[in-house]
């Protein structure tokens, strides 16, 4: 029975972490376009 | 197809003809290969009689790293001054320059084996085989080798316009080979070592032919893509 | 001869060229000029069938450039940064060499002609490891024009060159000029250009911005026209 | 500002993302109750078994996904749009997920069927040689290089790689079946044994699953061409600023 809730957190873990890494490309790029907006202003 | 085959055969001979003169890429390869035997028969003791069981598994093994080592030095040696560019502005079809490479790796790693899969045979004290098992033998040997460079040179090409080439192209070939590499490790297993199951290394040599047919083809036809600046 | 309908071409984000209309004749010598990234050899390589256009169309004798058409690409003669020359070979091992890529027919009397033409004579047999830049560039312009091709396209051809070799390259290529050889060099180097060619063309930024006949004009009159001052007068 | 928003009016998370993460939310949650409360225990391999209907839904989604690689690498090789490289990448990507989730469950439910951690059987073997081509794949999608050239050697590498999945399996077999005449796993998951709910479970967490993938693909492909809009702003500003 273990083995088998092992197996499903392992299933949800590595869909949570991909969605992660694209969470974090979206943040990255988010911030990056932050920082365009700023440098226009100047 | 007259941009096809005369080119081809140029390109070929142009790339025989240079490492005749420089022999760097046959000798490193042969180095390397003998290197390897000399590793395996520290690894495994050549005097046991259960090793033979591994020797065909040896011969693909140095045929596929001395093998790797040809590929990279394949392209690599083209990019010095853009020869690439050369041969691609001349009135000649991309898939020539696969064919001609493609035949130039297949004549120096079959070079390679023919020094070093005696050598092999002679080392660790194999009874050598005869009659229809020879020739189901160099059979076997043609047919994963050229499996093996009908893929490796697509992706050597490829691999080249990485500046970490060398890296990349085993990453890349591994997994690509490997049915190659199953198939002709266990037909030449069969012709070696257990010679009763020739209708097993047949199919064997059946499934290697397909995939030899596959990925000529698919190379062929997807080397101009692989080969634009 | 040669026209360029609304090339564009975009490599990464960068768009180098942003439409180039640009028709030049048999027998002209065209020099294209421009600043680092004006799209010149870009340009060039795109007319030589290296690069593939990301829109519009190459003519060659009024035929759109195809891939698979080689009675074109065997018209053209490219020389690029490189000389695309093989070390271990010597001069006459490298041109049959691609004597033998370009199908050419007996060859073996030509390649000699070339080969005293471009002053190599006494090196035939050495491999070109040794050569000197000159030396190699002189071979690699017996390459290019080989098959003797209607076009040639030259890609900074000077560049390293000392002024002895330079006054040989150029002699070599007012023969071929005085032989009806369409020539097409991107280049920085003015003093030749006025030796060579007739007709400046200047890119900048992926653009044609001038384009003059500099017949008998002065080196000065080319710079300014570089520069972006000269108006057509 | 207006200008800017209009640059990036093309690229805001779609009605259908919202939709489709509004099914799938419950959708999951009754995957889950189907697998675990709802499908019977089977008698052979006890609560353990119910690993499977996720580690075949993932295998399946896995194939899935690299054959949406290599279809839409061909599209690409055709009509060099840029759209087609970006999908055939995020789908790729995903596909490597799937396998490292067949590759992890399948261990686990070998270890409590068989007592062995790993067992070289065709489908486990054939995921296994997947997982390294298609992290081939990825490591080609990150060379430093123009993306027109990249998407080139990609594409090439992802027709080349699908073709050789059927090869590869068929070579991974006959391997297998000479070398233990037995095979033990043969028929475990063919389906033709299965009772009737732990059919339609398995369909219904392929479903899941594919809609997940769907999902995950849709954000993927919103964040990269975001990227790609943040870079072509970046480069339009540094321009301004130089000139």
């Amino acid at each position: 029975m273990t083995y088998l809730f092992a197996a499903y957190s392992i299933i949800w873990l590595f869909i949570a972490g991909y969605v992660w890494t694209i969470g974090k490309r979206q943040h990255d790029a988010m911030k990056e376009l932050q920082f365009i907006r700023e440098m226009k202003e100047d | 197809m007259k941009h096809l085959f005369a080119p081809a055969m140029a390109i070929a001979r142009k790339d025989l003809y240079a490492e005749w003169k420089t022999k760097q890429t046959i000798t490193t390869m042969l180095i390397f290969s003998g290197l390897v035997i000399v590793t395996f028969s520290f690894a495994f003791d050549p005097s046991n009689q259960a090793v033979s069981a591994l020797v065909p598994g040896m011969i693909w093994v140095i045929t596929i790293f001395s093998g790797i080592l040809g590929l990279n030095r394949s392209f690599t040696q083209e990019k010095q001054n853009d020869h690439l560019h050369g041969l691609m502005v001349a009135p000649v079809d991309p898939s020539a320059i696969y064919l001609g490479k493609c035949l130039a790796n297949l004549i120096f790693v079959l070079l390679v084996q023919i020094i070093s899969v005696p050598l092999l045979f002679l080392l660790f004290d194999f009874q050598v085989i005869s009659g229809v098992g020879l020739i189901y033998f160099v059979m076997i040997v043609f047919l994963g080798t050229f499996g093996f460079i009908a893929v490796g040179t697509l992706l050597a090409a490829l691999a080249t316009h990485s500046k970490s080439s060398e890296m990349l192209l085993p990453i890349l070939l591994f997994p690509l080979v490997t049915p190659v590499v199953i198939a002709a490790v266990q037909a030449t297993r069969i012709v070696l070592v257990d010679q009763e199951g020739v209708s097993a290394a047949l199919s064997w040599m059946q499934l290697m032919a397909a995939y030899d047919v596959i990925f000529f083809v698919v190379g062929f036809l997807l080397f101009e893509h692989v080969l634009e600046v | 001869m040669i026209e360029t309908i609304g090339i564009t071409k975009t490599i990464g984000e960068k768009m180098i060229l942003r439409g180039v209309n640009l028709r030049i004749n048999q027998g002209e010598s065209v020099a294209i000029l421009g600043t680092n990234g004006a799209g010149k050899s870009t340009w060039l390589k795109i007319v030589a069938g290296l690069l593939k256009q990301s829109n519009g169309d190459v003519l060659l004798d009024g035929v759109p450039r195809k891939k698979d058409d080689y009675s074109q690409q065997q018209r053209l003669g490219y020389l690029g940064h490189q000389s695309f020359l093989y070390e271990a070979f010597s001069p006459v091992e490298n041109l049959q060499f691609f004597a033998k890529l370009y199908q050419l027919k007996s060859p073996d009397k030509r390649i000699h002609q070339l080969i005293d033409d471009v002053g190599l004579s006494f090196f035939k047999h050495e491999p070109i490891r040794s050569f000197s830049r000159g030396m190699i560039q002189r071979l690699a312009i017996a390459r290019a024009i080989l098959h003797e091709p209607d076009v040639l396209l030259l890609d900074e051809p000077h560049t390293g060159l000392d002024q002895q070799a330079v006054s040989l390259f150029n002699r070599l290529l007012l023969d071929l000029k005085a032989e009806g050889v369409t020539i097409i060099m991107v280049t920085h180097d003015f003093p030749q250009i006025n030796a060579i060619c007739d007709r400046a063309v200047i890119l900048r930024k992926g653009k044609i911005a001038e384009d003059e006949c500099i017949r008998g004009r002065p080196v000065s009159w080319i710079h300014s026209l570089y520069e972006g001052e000269a108006l057509s007068s | 500002m207006t200008n800017e928003q209009s640059e990036l009016t093309g690229i805001v998370p779609s009605k259908l993302h919202k939709v489709l993460l509004a099914i799938a939310v419950p959708m999951t949650l009754v995957a889950m109750y189907l697998v675990f409360i709802w499908t019977p225990i089977e008698r052979m391999m006890g609560p353990v078994q119910k690993i499977f209907y996720f580690h075949v839904a993932s295998a399946w989604n896995a194939f899935f996904a690299f054959f949406i690689v290599f279809v839409f690498s061909l599209l690409y090789l055709f009509t060099k749009k840029r759209s087609y490289d970006l999908i055939a990448g995020v789908s790729g990507e995903i596909g490597v997920i799937f396998t490292a989730i067949v590759l992890t469950t399948g261990p686990i439910w070998a270890r409590s069927a068989w007592n062995t951690w790993w067992t070289w059987e065709p489908r486990l073997t054939t995921t296994l040689i997947l997982l390294f081509m298609y992290i081939a794949y990825i490591m080609i999608r990150n060379l430093d290089m123009e993306w027109q050239k990249r998407a080139r050697l990609a594409a090439v590498f992802g027709i080349i790689g699908f073709a050789n999945v059927p090869i590869v399996y068929m070579s991974i077999r006959w391997w297998e079946s000479n070398l233990h005449p037995v095979v033990m796993s043969e028929g475990e998951s063919a389906g033709g044994g299965l009772e009737p709910s732990m059919l339609f479970t398995l369909i219904f967490s392929v479903f899941t699953l594919m809609l997940i993938y769907f999902i995950l693909l849709q954000k993927g492909l919103y964040v990269e061409k975001l990227k790609l809009q943040v870079k072509k702003m970046k480069a339009k500003e540094q321009e301004k600023m130089i000139s």
